[in-house]
């Protein structure tokens, strides 16, 4: 598989054409914004909690394949998962695409796996982390916008 | 008449490889490659004959003195200003624009309007933008058509002896429009306005005359005409230039300082404080040197020819495409959008095939609302650049939308 | 350790001539020669890398971004910057003074005090000047002594909490004289001023640590560093450079742009509006590297043994010369005046002679002022100089008062 | 004779040494002040007008040995001559040391000549032509400041 393959597999692209959970939640309890100045990727993120768990997630917005494919893999995950779960898979993410991950990490990372080719352009590495931050800060509550430049 | 391919032996990086495919430079409106004749001249100064200007009594920094005030010769050659003294050596047009917004700072009054296009670059409209707020003057955006060209009768409307300046980009790095600079400079004098233009994307690509075009201020970049990356040029009138205060202080510009009074040097010196730009400005001279060699008669003609056959070989082999931007007047740059591909991952793979291009806002976000699109995809060409380049770009193109379209 | 006449073969311009003679090249304090390394990198990244940075999707752009981000991490290290967001590149010192001053205009209020003091460089001297003027602040410029030291009781005595700003050369080029900046710097934060740090004449010469001396801005210019011309380095303490708004307007610097709002980019970005000097930034790189595998060690006892040489000589043969500023901590300079000669003839005398050397006021009008001399002649040195230079130096200035003394 | 003993000639020693007309007028009916920011020369010319000639002139001030002697040269020329011939010299002196002169402004220029040997030191041009400035602005009544750099 050259670079490009790794990149845009199968599953990204399928993630990318029919991103799920694309939608934005009436009421949610938690939303933050997340954009990326450079290329223009732009998302909120709105969540639904309750008793510390994940009940409903949505992300809406526009972005590039890396960016949309990583929102539709993140929001299918960490449905139903805890609060502090959805966090740890956050950091897990973090550093599976930032890092020379541990095989542990990886492991870990499961289904995030697909997104490992990243990696290999360092550019694009904001675009597969982008909803994943504006995650963290809607969790912790900063309802502001969260761009990749900061 | 030399041939595309010998003329492409000039520029050492066209012979370069990215990713395992020899480099399609197709971003020639970000910057633009040098000649080995640019990059000789500076490295045969730092090498030969390197010493500061202005300040020394032996030979040595009175040649490079001497050599910095040719370049300044030439540069009002290259652009038919009148004075030598009317050309200011600045970082580059960003810095030009903002010279020239904060030194006329004192000349808006709260209530006047100031004037741009929905076409400018960042660094022609934050500026303003910014004065306006400072200023309580009116910031005046005249629309754009969906053509990609200015709206020229709401542009004659804003117009009013209430516009204190209008400033406009010759040629969009956007869109490729080519202004009617002329005429948009001559509607804007008759309703007393001065006027500034952004020749950014134009000066490598199209003959200047700023006496021609009547206007009070013309900025653009070295590194965009196959200049050094460091220095660019603000031309401006003198009288305007003489009456506008400082914009920097420090050494140079100054005529005596004391604790009490300090006074100013006469133009040009009082506008370069600091030690400028030394080896860029001779760098400078090597561009404009191989630019005139090479005469924009033969330039205007290559770079017309690559925009009709990137255009051509676009309608005909890329439906999904649809190219943002169709002025009457062009430049050689195609901006385009492709039907579910987002800009950056078509760049991506783009680049996987050794085709450099620019994906994303261009530093021109007003101009992605008003299309209602995030993002573009940007080819922009230069007489360099040939047809097999392009055809590589198609098909990287059609690749690309066979993978994610 | 590498001898200094292999050193010298480091440096092109050191083999070269003029009028005749092999260059002695006196003048370091105006602008020092650049090391094959420092050319070579900035020739290799025209020929074979040279792209934009942060706009491009493609590989090539990634690599200058990366390159580009590298030196500000290698600047951070070289100055002791806790932060490499801290690094922000300007054209130069003046540049680097002048966005302090303006950006911390808000700042200072009518009927505070700016300190600066009476040998600073005109690019430490007018910026301070111009803010007074402009906000009702007053300027206090702390007198020098006889032998050119800060006359720090009235230094001490001048610091209030009045205080708003205090700036001070670290070196002083017109005298050689290094201040006492660590306790400068400690005196004035106790007063609860801000201080900035003039680093032209001491990046090349002393290891620099911002955060042992404690001030919130540090400024300097690469040319004086053995890089190249047309980039310098503003620090900034992060929590003052975030709270201080932009400088310049346009690309790079901006978060999102619209007609209603515009909203910056965190630092550095936000101090670095438009297409920086990006073969420039490299240079710099190379530069560091230069000096880093030369090590202050080396640079400090070299360019103080040539130093005590140049006195003694002075003292043993020319006792037609009184040396101007005599500082117990003095860089590697002699500033001077000759009975009955002016330094503008001395210069020439010089030139012919192949010695390159400064005359004038060094944009130190008020120093000149001072000792109440129109001019000086200065020879500074760096490490790449000779006892046999400073020999011919003697010589020719013998040479000078016989024939015009 | 190398250029550095063709710049500093005999005569222009001696102009420098003793510089004659060294003196401030004490009621002239011109003046001017002529300075060079660069190298700091700085001074002032006086002169007394009568009937259209040159009673008396003086100049007074700092600089170096070119600007001196040609101070000294010009005020001893030009006492006692018509303002008409003392800005007709003042030309053929500009023309002498700017441009390359004909053998007819060099026969005119006489004695001034002794400084034509500071064309080969361009940066030195300035030294010598500031006080022949300056005497063309008190003449012309512009009692303002002459910097070279104008
Ligand atoms: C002490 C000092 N400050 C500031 C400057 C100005 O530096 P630059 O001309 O590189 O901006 C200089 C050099 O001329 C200097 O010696
Ligand atoms: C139209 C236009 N204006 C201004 C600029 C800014 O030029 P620079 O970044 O060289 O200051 C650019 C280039 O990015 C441009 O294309």
């Amino acid at each position: 598989m050259n670079k490009t393959d790794q990149l845009y597999q199968e599953v990204i692209l399928d993630h990318n054409k029919n991103p799920r959970n694309f939608k934005e939640l009436a009421s949610p309890t938690h939303k933050a914004h997340g954009i990326n100045p450079l290329c223009g990727d732009d998302y909120w993120i709105s969540i639904q909690v309750e008793n510390n768990t994940v009940q409903d997630i949505g992300f809406m917005g526009s972005g590039c394949a890396i960016s949309k494919s990583s929102g539709s893999l993140m929001t299918s995950l960490i449905k139903g998962k805890s609060t502090q779960e959805a966090l740890d898979l956050k950091n897990t993410f973090l550093e599976l695409i930032m890092t020379d991950c541990t095989d542990e990490c990886r492991e870990k990372a499961g289904r995030l796996k697909v997104l490992e080719g990243v990696k290999q352009f360092p550019i694009r590495v904001k675009c597969a982390t982008l909803v994943w931050r504006a995650l963290e800060a809607a969790l912790s509550q900063k309802d502001q916008a969260i761009s990749t430049e900061n | 008449m030399k041939s595309v391919q010998k003329i492409r032996q000039d520029f050492p990086m066209l012979s370069t490889h990215m990713n395992g495919h020899p480099l399609a430079y197709l971003d020639n409106g970000a910057t633009t490659q040098k000649p080995q004749s640019v990059i000789d001249a500076i490295t045969h100064f730092y090498r030969d004959e390197y010493a500061t200007i202005h300040r020394g009594v032996y030979e040595l920094s009175q040649k490079a003195t001497q050599a910095c005030d040719d370049v300044r010769a030439k540069t009002a050659q290259f652009i038919h200003a009148p004075s030598i003294d009317e050309i200011i050596f600045v970082r580059g047009t960003t810095e030009a624009i903002n010279l020239v917004s904060h030194c006329l700072g004192a000349y808006v009054q709260p209530g006047q309007d100031v004037i741009i296009t929905g076409m400018e670059h960042h660094a022609n409209f934050v500026p303003w933008q910014m004065l306006c707020i400072r200023n309580g003057a009116n910031f005046k955006v005249i629309p754009i058509t969906d053509t990609g060209e200015l709206d020229m009768d709401a542009y004659a409307k804003a117009l009013s002896e209430n516009t204190a300046i209008v400033a406009f980009g010759h040629i969009s790095n956007a869109l490729g429009t080519i202004n009617p600079v002329q005429e948009m400079t001559m509607l804007a004098k008759k309703a007393g306005a001065l006027v500034l233009i952004d020749g950014a994307q134009a000066i490598a690509h199209a003959p200047v005359d700023v006496q021609a075009i009547g206007c009070d201020f013309y900025a653009f970049s070295a590194h965009k005409c196959y200049g050094p990356t460091g220095i660019g040029v603000l031309w401006g009138k003198k009288t305007l230039l003489e009456a506008m205060p400082p914009y920097q202080f420090g050494g140079d510009m100054i005529e005596s300082v004391s604790i009490n009074k300090t006074t100013f040097a006469p133009i040009p010196a009082k506008f370069e404080s600091g030690t400028p730009a030394i080896a860029e400005i001779i760098g400078l001279g090597a561009a404009f040197d191989y630019i005139t060699k090479l005469g924009f008669d033969f330039i205007q003609k290559q770079e017309h020819s690559l925009l009709i056959y990137a255009q051509e070989q676009f309608e005909a082999c890329l439906p999904c495409i649809q190219v943002i931007g169709k002025a009457k007047h062009k430049a050689s740059l195609v901006s385009f959008i492709m039907e579910g591909v987002h800009p950056h991952d078509i760049g991506t793979i783009l680049d996987q095939e050794g085709i450099a291009v620019r994906a994303g806002h261009h530093c021109a976000q007003p101009v992605m609302t008003r299309f209602g699109i995030p993002a573009t995809t940007r080819a922009s060409m230069s007489f360099y650049n040939t047809q097999e380049e392009i055809d590589r770009l198609v098909n990287a193109l059609e690749k690309a939308y066979r993978l994610l379209g």
